[in-house]
């Protein structure tokens, strides 16, 4: 297994299933002669020709709303959003065409697309290139909506999503993409759905997803080495559909829980994973679940400032002491 | 434009129409018509629910321009789609049970008036944001391409359609990337309540697409057979140039917006009585017809009769015809539970359940 | 006080709000010379001219966008959704401009806007036609959300917004439009952000928003009258700001909550209260937060099933009863 | 274009520049350009975070066309925003600052580059998703129409942002309405790296006004005097009819799109060389006024002296200002937050906190 980025995952993934099926095409702004503008299409313009990696306008509503429609008539699309934040210009063509088209049509027609790209803060790019709307998509039954944390994730996910018959939106960070792990070269698939236990514990579950599981990885790490608490780390990897029965045997499991995310707290995923737990695991639970999300507020540009918005391993360890944990090995 | 006459009859694309086909046009218009009519009584009965839009005065337009389609020319549409689902072939049948929300309707139910669909037959819906099926029609032409395939889509759109952002990034993206998409304006003059004039700056809709370097044309709708020789151009340039064309088809709609507008704020009944005298498209083909003997008042009226029997019969068929079962409501939703057999993914997909 | 209906009580508040301001005005599609898609504005036209109350185009993006720009100069615009399923298309408008702007300008600019129509299914319309997004608009920093159940809150929270000084989104709904109740024929204000308990009780909490209060309390009159439950029903009326304090007054009363919402159920408003119910609560709950939302698939058309789809008395009746609760007069 | 040379110097609105005048222009430019030289080495530095679009090569654009405003003239841009910025007056402190993330920034450091406000200056942004600022401009306009003032919008966006939705749906509302807009296309021919006939179809631009029967005009936008000459009739138009205008102004930008962007894979280097040893704006306005004999060899000097001595004291003061504190995260959200003493709500307006 060779050591690649979380970008070079991603081009592989696309490499390998535009090898493999000839319906399969990538589109967005500046992925095909830029090579993207996070280079995640690096090389894919020489390898498969302007007929299938294809730059577009600034328009994504038009080239959602086409690429939505090549994927009625059997293609399989991949649509790059330079980011997320840009797709509330095409939220419309997403939810009311990918994802209803199915149903209105009684099944007559489905839509085989995936739209991809990278949504995050962190990067000092101010409130209006921020936006993380997983919880936007997961929320409309229609879509599927995952978000890889590693390399691995993000290649297997991600040829997932492509073979995936309905549409799928996948969440990257800007962040990640230089981060590296062990990848296997040949194709394989990380079922949608399926969580990853990133870290065994028996003290105290911490729930992620994207870069909020490194985050989460940190702070467990710091509650073992400073506090003596055992946390687990349980990436979701897949919002929706979600492993409800991996989350549930963590409660099982620890009785404790701690949310990790970088959506915006109200209505978010942690909100949403917290309502599930009480109302399917009410007796498993030792404390209340608590929540380690974004500062309710517009993405500040500050640098410093910016670092405090979002989750670090400090606060997912104070939460965790808040509920009271006492470890083995705590004074 | 005088009734019964049209200075595109000769046109090669109508010369070549046998006497049967002429008439099966004029069929096809009055079946429209006659459907609608039922409908607007279905609705009245309490029948059908929400929103009804009708096509009453619009027929020639769907039936011109569907009708001098080839086999890979494809069809997309707004709301207002019955029309369209009449000339594609689909049968009054499946479209009104439809509208009863029953099982039998296209959608099985789900999808209602404006969400007609029929893929087999190259329709690809009805649908109901306004504007929202421009990039979907102009991806459907992007397919056809990027398959190598020598056909195209008929993506239409009303009048005040026009000003959503949505048909303005389709006309450029059709235009830059040389898509074989013609674009049809079915300009029934109105939006809702909101004249052409007061909604939209700029006058003929055909400026916007020669902004984009794109060919456009204006069609009077009333005439059958202007619309076929006008739209048969249109698909030759989409099919051998690979190149999109602007329609702006005038039209008139007769009922108001749809069935819960009044019609009483914007316009004067005689306006309406106006147009209908004058313009009707279904009594300018029968005129055409009988001028060149086409049709004989047997003819005609047996049509009509049929027509209205045949609408009769798809309510009574709709009627007759069960509602879904609950379980349907968490169908259709994604491939993949429809699919278990080939189920790949893992985890909870639906969050509650009846 | 008259007896008037949600429309009418909706349309005093603006005409009264425009009286009082000249700087109120009415923009949308059909609110002028066709009276509203609804009838909401019905004669605003005539009495306030077409400088005030102005027809668009049907280019909701533009429109919303224009109006922003306007109340950022200091007017006080009411922008009319034909309906809220409409908003879509100007999403990036009202995320990215009408409530980061202030944010984004560290505080020079504020936008006193109010965007406001029906966010409804259950009128056969089809799914592209019944959005609720009201979890989408209270997840973002920078705006309130709020949804009226009666003609009273209607006329009450409206002008309120109106007066408000910042974004403000009003999701109405186009089947309560018809129903009647007492309204003061002068201006009066509700704040936003306090809920209002709409009936008093003792042995569960039903905790709804919009229509889905009507439902609640339809509810707690079969749970008093066939199971001797004694139901209480708080309506949120203001998904943000939201009365935390008043719902967990209601959890400390009742120790037993049921949510009731005609949002979808994933990172909907019920999950959101449910998150902070376990929270903040979560020592008074006797037993799991229970919620009833709609069914969660894109609204269906066919009649008999859309009303299935959404919440009905008998399914919150159920949900109190899987509770466990027993009545004192129940057998 | 020949550097020193244009038609437009004796038009009515530069003949009445006094010399001085001349030279402030001039010295606008200037210091435009080194104030963006210096955030190029901020960045370098790592002082400066995210994104930063610099305005070098355009410079005769943002101050041509604000130095023909009125009092009541109201200005909206994108993110490619800090020679606007300077334009309209504002201070190289705040706006280095604000790259800064500091609290004297102008923003407070909450923006960031593509951020800037100054509405008492007439400045209203500052806009970070392409094309959103379109409708926000017409929107200025209105409020101005609204309220009788005799003002106008200068609504910037670039060659890139003509084909998002949002601008069509702005340019028919601003033709339909009669507002007192400027919608000024800078087309320094790229979006990022994607040449203008990449991603537009139908040349030119303008084309694209008249199919709203808008008014339209082609600049060359590295000669002043011809964007002011064509600016001031464009506003006067807005002043007087009320009626907007579509410039397309051709310009050009010598770095990448941002500071992210390496510049290697859509244009030749030799390419930006050419363009600036033919048509750099501030070459061209010095050698126009050295010609009038309007400035010397040492005024010249002195301006590009002082304009870098600004351009690193503004670094100094954002490197000794402060950030903000950890609370203002949650400030400027909600005005009422803000305003403690007029809260009207009740109830909780943020989820969680530091
Ligand atoms: C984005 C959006 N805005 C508003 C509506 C509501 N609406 C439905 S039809 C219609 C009028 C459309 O007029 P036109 O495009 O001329 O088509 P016609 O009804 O005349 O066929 C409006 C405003 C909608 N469905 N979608
Ligand atoms: C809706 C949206 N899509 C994409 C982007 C990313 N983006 C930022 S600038 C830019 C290029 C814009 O080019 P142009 O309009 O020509 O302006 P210029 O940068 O040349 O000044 C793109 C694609 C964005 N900010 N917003
Ligand atoms: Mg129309
Ligand atoms: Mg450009």
């Amino acid at each position: 297994m060779a050591l690649i980025t979380y970008r070079e995952a991603l081009n592989q993934a696309m490499r390998q299933a535009m090898e493999a099926d000839p319906n399969v095409l990538l589109m967005g702004e500046e992925v095909a002669q830029f090579h993207g503008a996070y280079k995640v299409s690096q090389g894919l313009l020489d390898a498969f020709g302007p007929k299938r990696i294809i730059d577009t306008p600034i328009s994504e509503c038009g080239f959602a709303g086409l690429a939505i429609g090549a994927a009625m008539m059997g293609l399989r699309p991949i649509v790059e959003f330079m980011t997320w934040s840009f797709s509330f210009v095409a939220i419309d063509q997403i939810i009311n065409n990918a994802a209803n088209m199915r149903y209105m049509s009684g099944g007559l027609i489905h839509v085989p697309i995936v739209f991809r790209g990278p949504a995050n803060g962190g990067v000092n790019v101010g409130a209006t290139h921020s936006h993380t709307p997983e919880n936007f998509y997961a929320h409309i039954p229609g879509l599927k909506v995952v978000c890889p944390a590693t390399a691995y994730d993000a290649k297997g996910l991600l040829l997932s999503a492509i073979e995936d018959n309905d549409p799928v939106c996948i969440m990257e960070n800007t962040i990640l993409y230089n981060t590296k792990g062990e990848v296997p070269e040949s194709p394989y698939r990380i079922p949608l759905g399926k969580a990853d236990l990133k870290r065994d514990g028996k003290d105290v579950t911490l729930i992620a997803h994207g870069r909020a599981t490194l985050t989460a990885l940190e702070a467990a790490q710091q509650l073992a080495e400073k506090h003596g608490i055992e946390a687990q780390v349980l990436d979701l990897r897949s919002i929706r559909p979600l492993d409800e029965a991996a989350i549930l045997a963590c409660v099982q499991k620890t009785n404790r829980i701690v949310l990790v995310e970088e959506n915006r707290p109200f209505c978010g995923i942690n909100s949403q994973i917290a309502a599930l737990i009480q109302e399917k695991a009410f007796d498993d639970l030792d404390a209340p679940i608590l929540s380690v999300s974004a500062i309710d507020a517009p993405q500040i540009y500050s640098m410093p400032l910016e670092k405090l918005q979002l989750p670090d391993a400090q606060r997912v360890v104070a939460a965790v002491l808040r509920l009271g944990l006492r470890g083995a090995s705590s004074p | 434009m005088t009734l019964g006459k049209t200075a595109f009859f000769k046109d090669p694309i109508n010369q070549k129409l046998s006497a049967d086909e002429h008439r099966e046009l004029y069929r096809l218009m009055v079946r429209i018509r006659r459907f609608e009519e039922r409908c607007v009584q279905a609705y009245q009965q309490g029948k059908i629910g929400g929103f009804c839009h009708t096509y009453i005065g619009q027929e020639a337009l769907a039936v011109g321009t569907i009708s001098v389609r080839g086999a890979d020319d494809h069809v997309i549409t707004a709301y207002r789609d019955h029309g369209h689902a009449l000339a594609v072939g689909m049968d009054m049948n499946s479209c009104m049970a439809e509208m009863y929300g029953k099982v039998t309707g296209c959608s099985k139910g789900k999808g209602g008036s404006m969400h007609f669909f029929d893929p087999q037959r190259g329709f690809w819906g009805g649908h109901g944001i306004v504007g929202g099926q421009t990039p979907l029609g102009a991806g459907i032409a992007f397919a056809l391409k990027y398959r190598d395939i020598k056909g195209a889509c008929l993506c239409y759109l009303g009048d005040g359609a026009v000003n959503q952002g949505a048909v303005h990034e389709a006309y450029n993206l059709a235009a830059l990337w040389n898509l074989p998409v013609v674009f049809v304006i079915e300009n029934n003059r109105y939006s809702m309540g909101t004249s052409q004039a007061r909604s939209s700056a700029g006058y003929p809709l055909t400026k916007r697409a020669l902004a984009f370097d794109m060919d456009a044309d204006s069609v009077a709708g009333n005439d059958l057979y202007e619309v076929r020789a006008k739209t048969a151009k249109a698909l030759q340039r989409a099919h051998e140039l690979s190149r999109p064309t602007l329609l702006e088809i005038h039209t008139y709609r007769y009922r108001g917006h749809s069935m819960s507008d009044p019609d009483q704020t914007y316009r004067e009944k005689t306006e309406i009585e106006d147009y209908r005298q004058k313009n009707d498209p279904i009594e300018h083909v029968a005129q055409v017809l009988r001028e060149h003997k086409l049709l004989d008042a047997a003819q005609e009226a047996k049509i009509d009769e049929e027509a209205r029997a045949e609408a009769q019969a798809s309510a009574v068929f709709s009627e007759d015809s069960p509602f879904p079962t609950p379980d349907a409501i968490q169908q259709d939703v994604y491939w993949e539970s429809d699919h278990p057999q080939h189920k790949r993914s893992e985890g909870v997909l639906f969050f509650n359940q009846l």
